[in-house]
Protein backbone atom coordinates (compact mmCIF):
# COMPACT_ATOMS: atom_id res chain seq x y z
CA UNK A 1 0.00 0.00 0.00
CA UNK A 2 1.11 3.07 -1.04
CA UNK A 3 0.74 5.89 1.62
CA UNK A 4 1.39 9.73 1.25
CA UNK A 5 0.70 12.31 3.40
CA UNK A 6 1.24 16.07 4.75
CA UNK A 7 0.91 16.84 8.25
CA UNK A 8 1.22 19.06 11.05
CA UNK A 9 2.05 16.26 13.71
CA UNK A 10 5.27 15.00 14.59
CA UNK A 11 6.31 12.29 12.72
CA UNK A 12 5.45 8.98 14.07
CA UNK A 13 9.22 7.55 12.94
CA UNK A 14 7.81 3.39 14.23
CA UNK A 15 4.40 4.03 12.56
CA UNK A 16 5.85 5.09 9.39
CA UNK A 17 8.24 1.76 9.24
CA UNK A 18 5.14 -0.30 10.68
CA UNK A 19 3.16 0.98 6.81
CA UNK A 20 5.84 -0.99 4.95
CA UNK A 21 7.05 -4.61 5.52
CA UNK A 22 5.93 -7.69 3.74
CA UNK A 23 6.88 -11.32 3.61
CA UNK A 24 8.20 -11.38 0.59
CA UNK A 25 10.65 -7.85 1.42
CA UNK A 26 14.25 -8.68 2.23
CA UNK A 27 15.06 -5.25 2.47
CA UNK A 28 13.52 -2.18 4.48
CA UNK A 29 14.72 1.47 4.31
CA UNK A 30 13.96 4.30 6.80
CA UNK A 31 14.82 7.63 5.87
CA UNK A 32 14.54 10.75 7.87
CA UNK A 33 15.33 14.37 6.77
CA UNK A 34 15.55 16.42 10.11
CA UNK A 35 16.09 19.95 11.31
CA UNK A 36 19.89 20.87 11.82
CA UNK A 37 21.45 23.41 14.20
CA UNK A 38 22.97 25.56 11.42
CA UNK A 39 22.85 26.32 7.45
CA UNK A 40 25.38 27.48 5.38
CA UNK A 41 27.07 28.87 8.78
CA UNK A 42 24.31 30.39 10.43
CA UNK A 43 23.11 28.55 13.88
CA UNK A 44 19.32 27.78 13.70
CA UNK A 45 17.29 27.76 16.37
CA UNK A 46 14.16 26.00 14.57
CA UNK A 47 12.62 25.69 10.90
CA UNK A 48 9.41 26.14 9.71
CA UNK A 49 7.82 24.46 6.80
CA UNK A 50 4.66 25.76 4.98
CA UNK A 51 3.11 23.68 2.34
CA UNK A 52 0.24 24.27 -0.55
CA UNK A 53 -1.16 21.60 0.85
CA UNK A 54 -3.51 20.44 -1.41
CA UNK A 55 -1.41 20.15 -4.22
CA UNK A 56 1.50 18.76 -2.48
CA UNK A 57 -0.60 15.85 -1.29
CA UNK A 58 -1.55 15.41 -5.11
CA UNK A 59 2.71 16.07 -5.62
CA UNK A 60 3.68 13.62 -2.56
CA UNK A 61 1.27 10.88 -3.96
CA UNK A 62 2.46 11.19 -7.68
CA UNK A 63 6.39 10.80 -6.90
CA UNK A 64 5.39 7.99 -4.43
CA UNK A 65 3.55 6.31 -7.38
CA UNK A 66 6.88 6.93 -9.43
CA UNK A 67 8.96 5.60 -7.01
CA UNK A 68 7.39 2.69 -6.31
CA UNK A 69 7.92 1.30 -9.89
CA UNK A 70 11.41 1.32 -9.01
CA UNK A 71 10.68 -0.04 -6.22
CA UNK A 72 8.76 -2.99 -7.75
CA UNK A 73 6.46 -2.95 -4.69
CA UNK A 74 3.56 -0.90 -3.64
CA UNK A 75 5.65 -0.57 -0.28
CA UNK A 76 6.30 3.07 -0.05
CA UNK A 77 5.08 5.36 2.94
CA UNK A 78 6.47 9.26 2.69
CA UNK A 79 5.08 12.02 5.30
CA UNK A 80 6.25 15.57 5.30
CA UNK A 81 5.94 17.52 8.31
CA UNK A 82 4.85 21.29 8.04
CA UNK A 83 4.73 23.86 10.98
CA UNK A 84 7.08 24.90 13.54
CA UNK A 85 9.62 22.66 14.18
CA UNK A 86 13.07 22.17 17.11
CA UNK A 87 16.07 20.95 15.74
CA UNK A 88 16.49 17.04 15.65
CA UNK A 89 12.78 16.82 14.91
CA UNK A 90 12.09 14.81 11.52
CA UNK A 91 10.45 17.20 8.80
CA UNK A 92 9.96 14.34 6.43
CA UNK A 93 10.45 10.50 6.73
CA UNK A 94 10.26 7.88 4.02
CA UNK A 95 9.54 3.92 4.54
CA UNK A 96 10.23 1.35 1.66
CA UNK A 97 10.06 -2.18 1.93
CA UNK A 98 11.27 -4.48 -1.02
CA UNK A 99 12.64 -8.08 -1.77
CA UNK A 100 16.04 -6.82 -2.77
CA UNK A 101 18.10 -3.91 -1.15
CA UNK A 102 18.78 -1.96 -4.38
CA UNK A 103 15.99 -1.15 -5.52
CA UNK A 104 15.01 -0.25 -2.02
CA UNK A 105 18.05 2.24 -1.63
CA UNK A 106 17.20 3.70 -5.27
CA UNK A 107 13.50 4.22 -4.55
CA UNK A 108 13.92 5.91 -1.37
CA UNK A 109 16.82 8.11 -2.75
CA UNK A 110 14.23 8.79 -5.51
CA UNK A 111 11.63 10.06 -3.29
CA UNK A 112 13.87 12.33 -1.40
CA UNK A 113 15.60 13.98 -4.40
CA UNK A 114 11.88 14.32 -6.46
CA UNK A 115 10.69 16.21 -2.89
CA UNK A 116 13.59 18.77 -3.68
CA UNK A 117 12.79 19.15 -6.87
CA UNK A 118 9.03 19.58 -6.92
CA UNK A 119 6.96 19.50 -4.06
CA UNK A 120 5.27 22.53 -3.04
CA UNK A 121 6.62 23.00 -0.13
CA UNK A 122 8.91 25.95 1.73
CA UNK A 123 11.26 26.58 4.22
CA UNK A 124 11.65 29.55 6.77
CA UNK A 125 14.36 29.55 9.11
CA UNK A 126 14.80 31.01 12.72
CA UNK A 127 18.26 31.84 13.28
CA UNK A 128 19.91 32.25 17.07
CA UNK A 129 20.29 35.81 16.74
CA UNK A 130 16.15 36.31 16.46
CA UNK A 131 15.97 36.96 13.08
CA UNK A 132 14.48 34.88 10.31
CA UNK A 133 14.73 34.09 6.76
CA UNK A 134 13.01 31.81 3.76
CA UNK A 135 15.51 29.64 2.82
CA UNK A 136 16.53 30.00 -0.79
CA UNK A 137 15.13 27.11 -2.44
CA UNK A 138 14.74 25.34 -6.28
CA UNK A 139 12.76 26.51 -8.96
CA UNK A 140 10.31 23.75 -8.83
CA UNK A 141 11.09 21.02 -12.07
CA UNK A 142 7.68 19.01 -12.91
CA UNK A 143 9.12 15.31 -13.82
CA UNK A 144 6.23 13.94 -15.20
CA UNK A 145 4.85 14.77 -18.86
CA UNK A 146 1.89 16.04 -17.63
CA UNK A 147 3.64 18.17 -15.09
CA UNK A 148 4.17 20.75 -17.99
CA UNK A 149 1.02 21.61 -19.79
CA UNK A 150 1.04 23.46 -22.97
CA UNK B 1 -13.77 35.21 -16.41
CA UNK B 2 -12.49 35.02 -12.93
CA UNK B 3 -9.99 32.74 -11.56
CA UNK B 4 -8.00 32.55 -7.93
CA UNK B 5 -4.71 32.97 -7.83
CA UNK B 6 -2.58 32.13 -4.65
CA UNK B 7 0.49 33.36 -3.25
CA UNK B 8 2.72 31.48 -1.01
CA UNK B 9 6.07 32.04 1.23
CA UNK B 10 8.16 34.56 0.55
CA UNK B 11 5.72 35.58 -2.77
CA UNK B 12 2.90 35.75 0.51
CA UNK B 13 5.18 38.49 2.05
CA UNK B 14 5.91 40.35 -1.03
CA UNK B 15 2.46 40.70 -2.12
CA UNK B 16 0.95 40.67 1.21
CA UNK B 17 -1.97 38.56 0.71
CA UNK B 18 -2.50 34.82 0.07
CA UNK B 19 -5.25 35.08 -2.20
CA UNK B 20 -6.26 37.63 -5.00
CA UNK B 21 -9.66 36.97 -7.30
CA UNK B 22 -8.34 38.57 -11.13
CA UNK B 23 -10.64 39.34 -13.97
CA UNK B 24 -9.23 38.34 -17.17
CA UNK B 25 -10.56 38.59 -20.95
CA UNK B 26 -11.64 35.36 -21.51
CA UNK B 27 -8.41 33.37 -23.89
CA UNK B 28 -6.14 34.70 -21.56
CA UNK B 29 -3.07 32.39 -20.67
CA UNK B 30 -0.88 32.33 -17.85
CA UNK B 31 1.50 34.71 -18.77
CA UNK B 32 -1.54 37.15 -19.13
CA UNK B 33 -2.40 36.46 -15.58
CA UNK B 34 1.22 37.39 -14.39
CA UNK B 35 1.45 39.75 -16.75
CA UNK B 36 -1.86 41.67 -15.19
CA UNK B 37 -0.18 40.77 -11.66
CA UNK B 38 2.73 42.61 -12.00
CA UNK B 39 0.30 45.19 -13.54
CA UNK B 40 -0.83 45.71 -10.25
CA UNK B 41 2.49 46.94 -8.55
CA UNK B 42 2.87 47.25 -4.66
CA UNK B 43 4.52 44.38 -4.12
CA UNK B 44 3.20 42.47 -6.96
CA UNK B 45 5.85 44.18 -9.46
CA UNK B 46 8.55 42.34 -7.52
CA UNK B 47 6.90 38.97 -8.68
CA UNK B 48 9.26 37.09 -11.06
CA UNK B 49 8.79 37.37 -15.20
CA UNK B 50 7.97 33.76 -15.72
CA UNK B 51 7.18 32.51 -12.12
CA UNK B 52 6.99 28.87 -11.55
CA UNK B 53 2.97 28.16 -11.05
CA UNK B 54 0.92 25.39 -11.01
CA UNK B 55 -2.92 25.46 -12.38
CA UNK B 56 -5.26 23.50 -10.27
CA UNK B 57 -2.69 22.23 -8.27
CA UNK B 58 -0.04 20.94 -11.40
CA UNK B 59 2.77 22.73 -12.77
CA UNK B 60 1.67 24.33 -15.83
CA UNK B 61 3.40 26.14 -18.40
CA UNK B 62 3.46 30.04 -19.38
CA UNK B 63 1.24 29.46 -22.44
CA UNK B 64 -0.94 27.42 -20.40
CA UNK B 65 -4.99 28.38 -21.78
CA UNK B 66 -6.73 29.83 -18.25
CA UNK B 67 -10.45 28.74 -17.95
CA UNK B 68 -13.32 30.19 -15.16
CA UNK B 69 -12.78 28.98 -11.96
CA UNK B 70 -8.81 27.89 -12.12
CA UNK B 71 -6.73 28.13 -9.24
CA UNK B 72 -3.96 29.90 -10.14
CA UNK B 73 -0.78 29.25 -7.55
CA UNK B 74 2.54 31.22 -8.05
CA UNK B 75 5.60 28.74 -6.50
CA UNK B 76 8.19 30.29 -5.09
CA UNK B 77 11.31 28.10 -5.33
CA UNK B 78 10.94 25.09 -3.29
CA UNK B 79 12.73 24.02 -0.24
CA UNK B 80 11.14 20.80 1.06
CA UNK B 81 12.64 17.65 2.25
CA UNK C 1 30.08 6.99 18.80
CA UNK C 2 30.43 4.02 15.98
CA UNK C 3 28.43 1.22 17.60
CA UNK C 4 29.04 -2.46 16.31
CA UNK C 5 27.49 -5.82 18.18
CA UNK C 6 26.54 -9.14 16.76
CA UNK C 7 23.99 -10.51 19.09
CA UNK C 8 21.80 -13.50 19.77
CA UNK C 9 18.58 -10.87 20.71
CA UNK C 10 15.85 -9.53 18.71
CA UNK C 11 17.20 -6.66 16.52
CA UNK C 12 15.73 -3.23 18.60
CA UNK C 13 15.04 -0.88 15.94
CA UNK C 14 14.35 2.17 17.55
CA UNK C 15 17.30 1.41 19.82
CA UNK C 16 19.59 1.30 17.03
CA UNK C 17 18.23 4.64 15.38
CA UNK C 18 19.28 6.19 19.21
CA UNK C 19 22.45 5.70 18.76
CA UNK C 20 23.05 8.20 15.69
CA UNK C 21 21.86 11.53 15.40
CA UNK C 22 23.54 14.53 16.15
CA UNK C 23 22.04 18.35 16.11
CA UNK C 24 24.48 19.42 13.01
CA UNK C 25 22.55 16.04 11.05
CA UNK C 26 20.15 17.02 8.48
CA UNK C 27 20.06 13.05 7.11
CA UNK C 28 19.20 9.58 8.73
CA UNK C 29 18.84 6.51 7.09
CA UNK C 30 17.76 2.89 8.93
CA UNK C 31 18.37 -0.49 6.60
CA UNK C 32 16.94 -3.26 8.11
CA UNK C 33 18.10 -7.11 6.19
CA UNK C 34 14.43 -9.12 7.16
CA UNK C 35 13.92 -12.86 6.68
CA UNK C 36 12.30 -13.35 3.31
CA UNK C 37 9.33 -16.15 2.71
CA UNK C 38 11.13 -17.61 -0.24
CA UNK C 39 14.67 -17.71 -1.93
CA UNK C 40 15.23 -18.81 -4.99
CA UNK C 41 12.00 -19.81 -5.71
CA UNK C 42 11.62 -22.25 -2.30
CA UNK C 43 9.45 -21.00 0.32
CA UNK C 44 11.43 -20.55 3.53
CA UNK C 45 10.02 -20.83 7.23
CA UNK C 46 13.39 -19.41 9.02
CA UNK C 47 16.69 -19.03 8.60
CA UNK C 48 19.58 -19.36 10.83
CA UNK C 49 22.52 -17.73 11.56
CA UNK C 50 25.68 -18.63 12.43
CA UNK C 51 29.10 -16.29 12.80
CA UNK C 52 32.53 -16.76 13.51
CA UNK C 53 31.62 -14.43 16.36
CA UNK C 54 35.50 -13.09 17.49
CA UNK C 55 36.39 -12.53 13.95
CA UNK C 56 32.93 -10.60 13.08
CA UNK C 57 33.40 -8.55 15.48
CA UNK C 58 36.12 -7.44 14.48
CA UNK C 59 35.33 -6.93 11.08
CA UNK C 60 32.37 -5.43 11.09
CA UNK C 61 34.03 -2.89 13.53
CA UNK C 62 36.27 -2.74 10.55
CA UNK C 63 33.50 -1.84 8.01
CA UNK C 64 31.63 0.55 10.11
CA UNK C 65 35.20 3.14 10.69
CA UNK C 66 35.85 2.63 6.31
CA UNK C 67 32.33 3.59 6.54
CA UNK C 68 32.30 6.45 8.66
CA UNK C 69 34.85 7.70 6.56
CA UNK C 70 32.26 7.83 3.53
CA UNK C 71 29.71 9.34 6.23
CA UNK C 72 32.18 12.67 7.17
CA UNK C 73 30.71 11.65 10.63
CA UNK C 74 30.88 8.77 13.23
CA UNK C 75 27.37 8.22 13.73
CA UNK C 76 27.54 4.77 12.95
CA UNK C 77 25.46 1.81 14.09
CA UNK C 78 25.46 -1.71 12.64
CA UNK C 79 24.17 -4.90 14.71
CA UNK C 80 24.05 -8.10 13.09
CA UNK C 81 21.58 -10.77 14.60
CA UNK C 82 22.66 -14.41 14.91
CA UNK C 83 20.91 -17.66 15.74
CA UNK C 84 17.03 -18.68 15.10
CA UNK C 85 15.21 -16.24 13.08
CA UNK C 86 11.76 -16.23 11.71
CA UNK C 87 9.76 -14.51 8.72
CA UNK C 88 9.79 -10.79 8.83
CA UNK C 89 12.87 -10.53 11.61
CA UNK C 90 15.60 -8.41 11.33
CA UNK C 91 19.08 -9.98 10.64
CA UNK C 92 20.80 -6.82 10.23
CA UNK C 93 20.47 -3.26 11.37
CA UNK C 94 22.76 -0.08 9.82
CA UNK C 95 21.70 3.30 11.15
CA UNK C 96 23.57 6.13 10.04
CA UNK C 97 23.24 9.70 10.27
CA UNK C 98 25.61 13.03 8.56
CA UNK C 99 24.38 16.34 7.64
CA UNK C 100 24.23 15.92 4.28
CA UNK C 101 21.97 12.78 2.74
CA UNK C 102 23.90 11.59 -0.03
CA UNK C 103 27.01 10.64 2.38
CA UNK C 104 24.02 8.74 4.63
CA UNK C 105 22.82 6.57 1.31
CA UNK C 106 26.71 6.06 0.48
CA UNK C 107 27.90 4.84 3.73
CA UNK C 108 24.76 2.67 4.57
CA UNK C 109 24.89 0.90 0.91
CA UNK C 110 29.00 0.06 1.72
CA UNK C 111 28.21 -1.39 5.08
CA UNK C 112 26.01 -3.41 3.97
CA UNK C 113 27.65 -4.27 1.12
CA UNK C 114 30.80 -5.00 2.75
CA UNK C 115 28.58 -7.25 5.33
CA UNK C 116 27.64 -9.32 1.66
CA UNK C 117 31.25 -9.57 1.06
CA UNK C 118 33.41 -10.24 4.04
CA UNK C 119 31.35 -10.78 7.37
CA UNK C 120 32.17 -14.16 8.22
CA UNK C 121 28.66 -15.36 8.69
CA UNK C 122 26.22 -17.99 7.10
CA UNK C 123 22.94 -18.90 6.64
CA UNK C 124 20.97 -21.55 7.09
CA UNK C 125 17.48 -22.05 5.88
CA UNK C 126 14.57 -24.19 6.96
CA UNK C 127 12.21 -24.82 3.62
CA UNK C 128 8.34 -25.50 4.23
CA UNK C 129 8.89 -29.30 3.19
CA UNK C 130 10.83 -30.16 6.48
CA UNK C 131 14.35 -29.63 4.50
CA UNK C 132 17.10 -27.27 5.63
CA UNK C 133 20.04 -26.18 3.84
CA UNK C 134 23.20 -23.78 3.81
CA UNK C 135 22.27 -20.73 2.02
CA UNK C 136 25.07 -20.64 -1.03
CA UNK C 137 27.56 -17.59 -0.28
CA UNK C 138 30.53 -15.78 -1.51
CA UNK C 139 34.15 -16.57 -1.20
CA UNK C 140 34.94 -13.81 1.34
CA UNK C 141 37.09 -10.55 -0.33
CA UNK C 142 39.29 -9.06 2.17
CA UNK C 143 38.42 -5.28 1.60
CA UNK C 144 41.73 -3.67 3.43
CA UNK C 145 45.96 -3.91 2.78
CA UNK C 146 46.13 -5.67 5.98
CA UNK C 147 43.39 -7.85 5.26
CA UNK C 148 45.31 -10.57 3.01
CA UNK C 149 48.64 -10.69 4.09
CA UNK C 150 51.31 -12.40 2.26
CA UNK D 1 54.72 -26.32 16.79
CA UNK D 2 50.78 -26.26 17.53
CA UNK D 3 48.36 -24.54 15.69
CA UNK D 4 44.06 -24.23 16.10
CA UNK D 5 42.13 -24.91 13.21
CA UNK D 6 38.69 -23.46 13.59
CA UNK D 7 35.60 -25.15 10.97
CA UNK D 8 32.02 -23.23 11.04
CA UNK D 9 28.35 -23.83 8.59
CA UNK D 10 28.85 -26.43 6.11
CA UNK D 11 32.45 -27.21 6.52
CA UNK D 12 31.89 -27.77 10.29
CA UNK D 13 29.62 -30.46 8.99
CA UNK D 14 31.65 -32.04 6.49
CA UNK D 15 34.51 -32.77 8.84
CA UNK D 16 32.38 -33.51 11.60
CA UNK D 17 34.00 -30.92 13.96
CA UNK D 18 34.64 -27.24 14.68
CA UNK D 19 37.56 -27.44 16.25
CA UNK D 20 40.92 -29.28 15.66
CA UNK D 21 44.46 -28.73 16.94
CA UNK D 22 47.16 -29.54 14.23
CA UNK D 23 51.03 -30.19 14.78
CA UNK D 24 53.03 -28.75 12.97
CA UNK D 25 56.93 -27.69 11.44
CA UNK D 26 58.16 -24.74 12.32
CA UNK D 27 57.98 -22.20 9.26
CA UNK D 28 54.91 -23.86 8.32
CA UNK D 29 52.81 -21.92 5.85
CA UNK D 30 48.65 -21.60 5.91
CA UNK D 31 49.27 -23.76 2.50
CA UNK D 32 50.86 -26.40 4.64
CA UNK D 33 48.42 -26.73 7.18
CA UNK D 34 45.34 -26.71 4.41
CA UNK D 35 47.61 -29.62 3.20
CA UNK D 36 47.68 -31.17 6.04
CA UNK D 37 43.97 -30.83 7.41
CA UNK D 38 42.76 -32.61 3.45
CA UNK D 39 45.21 -35.18 4.46
CA UNK D 40 43.09 -37.11 7.05
CA UNK D 41 40.54 -37.71 4.55
CA UNK D 42 36.60 -38.55 6.39
CA UNK D 43 35.46 -35.39 5.10
CA UNK D 44 38.62 -33.26 5.70
CA UNK D 45 39.26 -34.03 2.02
CA UNK D 46 36.19 -32.49 0.41
CA UNK D 47 37.75 -28.73 1.88
CA UNK D 48 38.76 -26.19 -0.86
CA UNK D 49 42.49 -26.79 -2.23
CA UNK D 50 42.52 -22.92 -1.46
CA UNK D 51 39.56 -22.27 1.26
CA UNK D 52 39.63 -18.71 2.37
CA UNK D 53 41.24 -18.19 5.48
CA UNK D 54 41.91 -16.41 8.80
CA UNK D 55 44.58 -16.76 10.86
CA UNK D 56 44.26 -14.72 14.33
CA UNK D 57 40.46 -13.33 12.94
CA UNK D 58 42.02 -11.51 9.83
CA UNK D 59 41.99 -12.95 6.45
CA UNK D 60 45.28 -14.39 5.67
CA UNK D 61 46.93 -15.24 1.90
CA UNK D 62 48.10 -19.02 1.26
CA UNK D 63 51.63 -18.06 2.07
CA UNK D 64 51.01 -16.49 4.82
CA UNK D 65 53.26 -18.27 8.05
CA UNK D 66 52.25 -19.76 10.80
CA UNK D 67 53.21 -19.48 14.63
CA UNK D 68 53.13 -21.58 17.76
CA UNK D 69 49.20 -21.13 19.23
CA UNK D 70 48.44 -19.46 16.11
CA UNK D 71 44.18 -19.46 15.11
CA UNK D 72 43.43 -21.13 11.60
CA UNK D 73 39.76 -21.06 10.81
CA UNK D 74 38.57 -22.01 7.45
CA UNK D 75 35.86 -19.80 6.10
CA UNK D 76 33.01 -20.99 3.86
CA UNK D 77 31.68 -18.47 1.31
CA UNK D 78 30.07 -16.20 3.81
CA UNK D 79 26.17 -15.36 3.45
CA UNK D 80 25.73 -12.72 6.13
CA UNK D 81 23.58 -9.10 5.93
Amino acid sequence: MIFTAITSDPIDTAGVLAKVGHAEDGAVLLFLGVVRDHNDGRPVSGVGYEAYAEMAEGVLAELAAEAAERLTTDRIAVIHRVGELGIGEASVAIAVSSPHRAEAYEASRYVIEEIKKRLPVWKHERYSDGTTDWVEGRRPEPASPEGTRA
Amino acid sequence: MRIRTLFFASYKELVGTGELWLDLPAGSTVSDAVREIRGKGRGFDILPDEPAVAVNRTYAAAAHPLAEGDELAFIPPVAGG
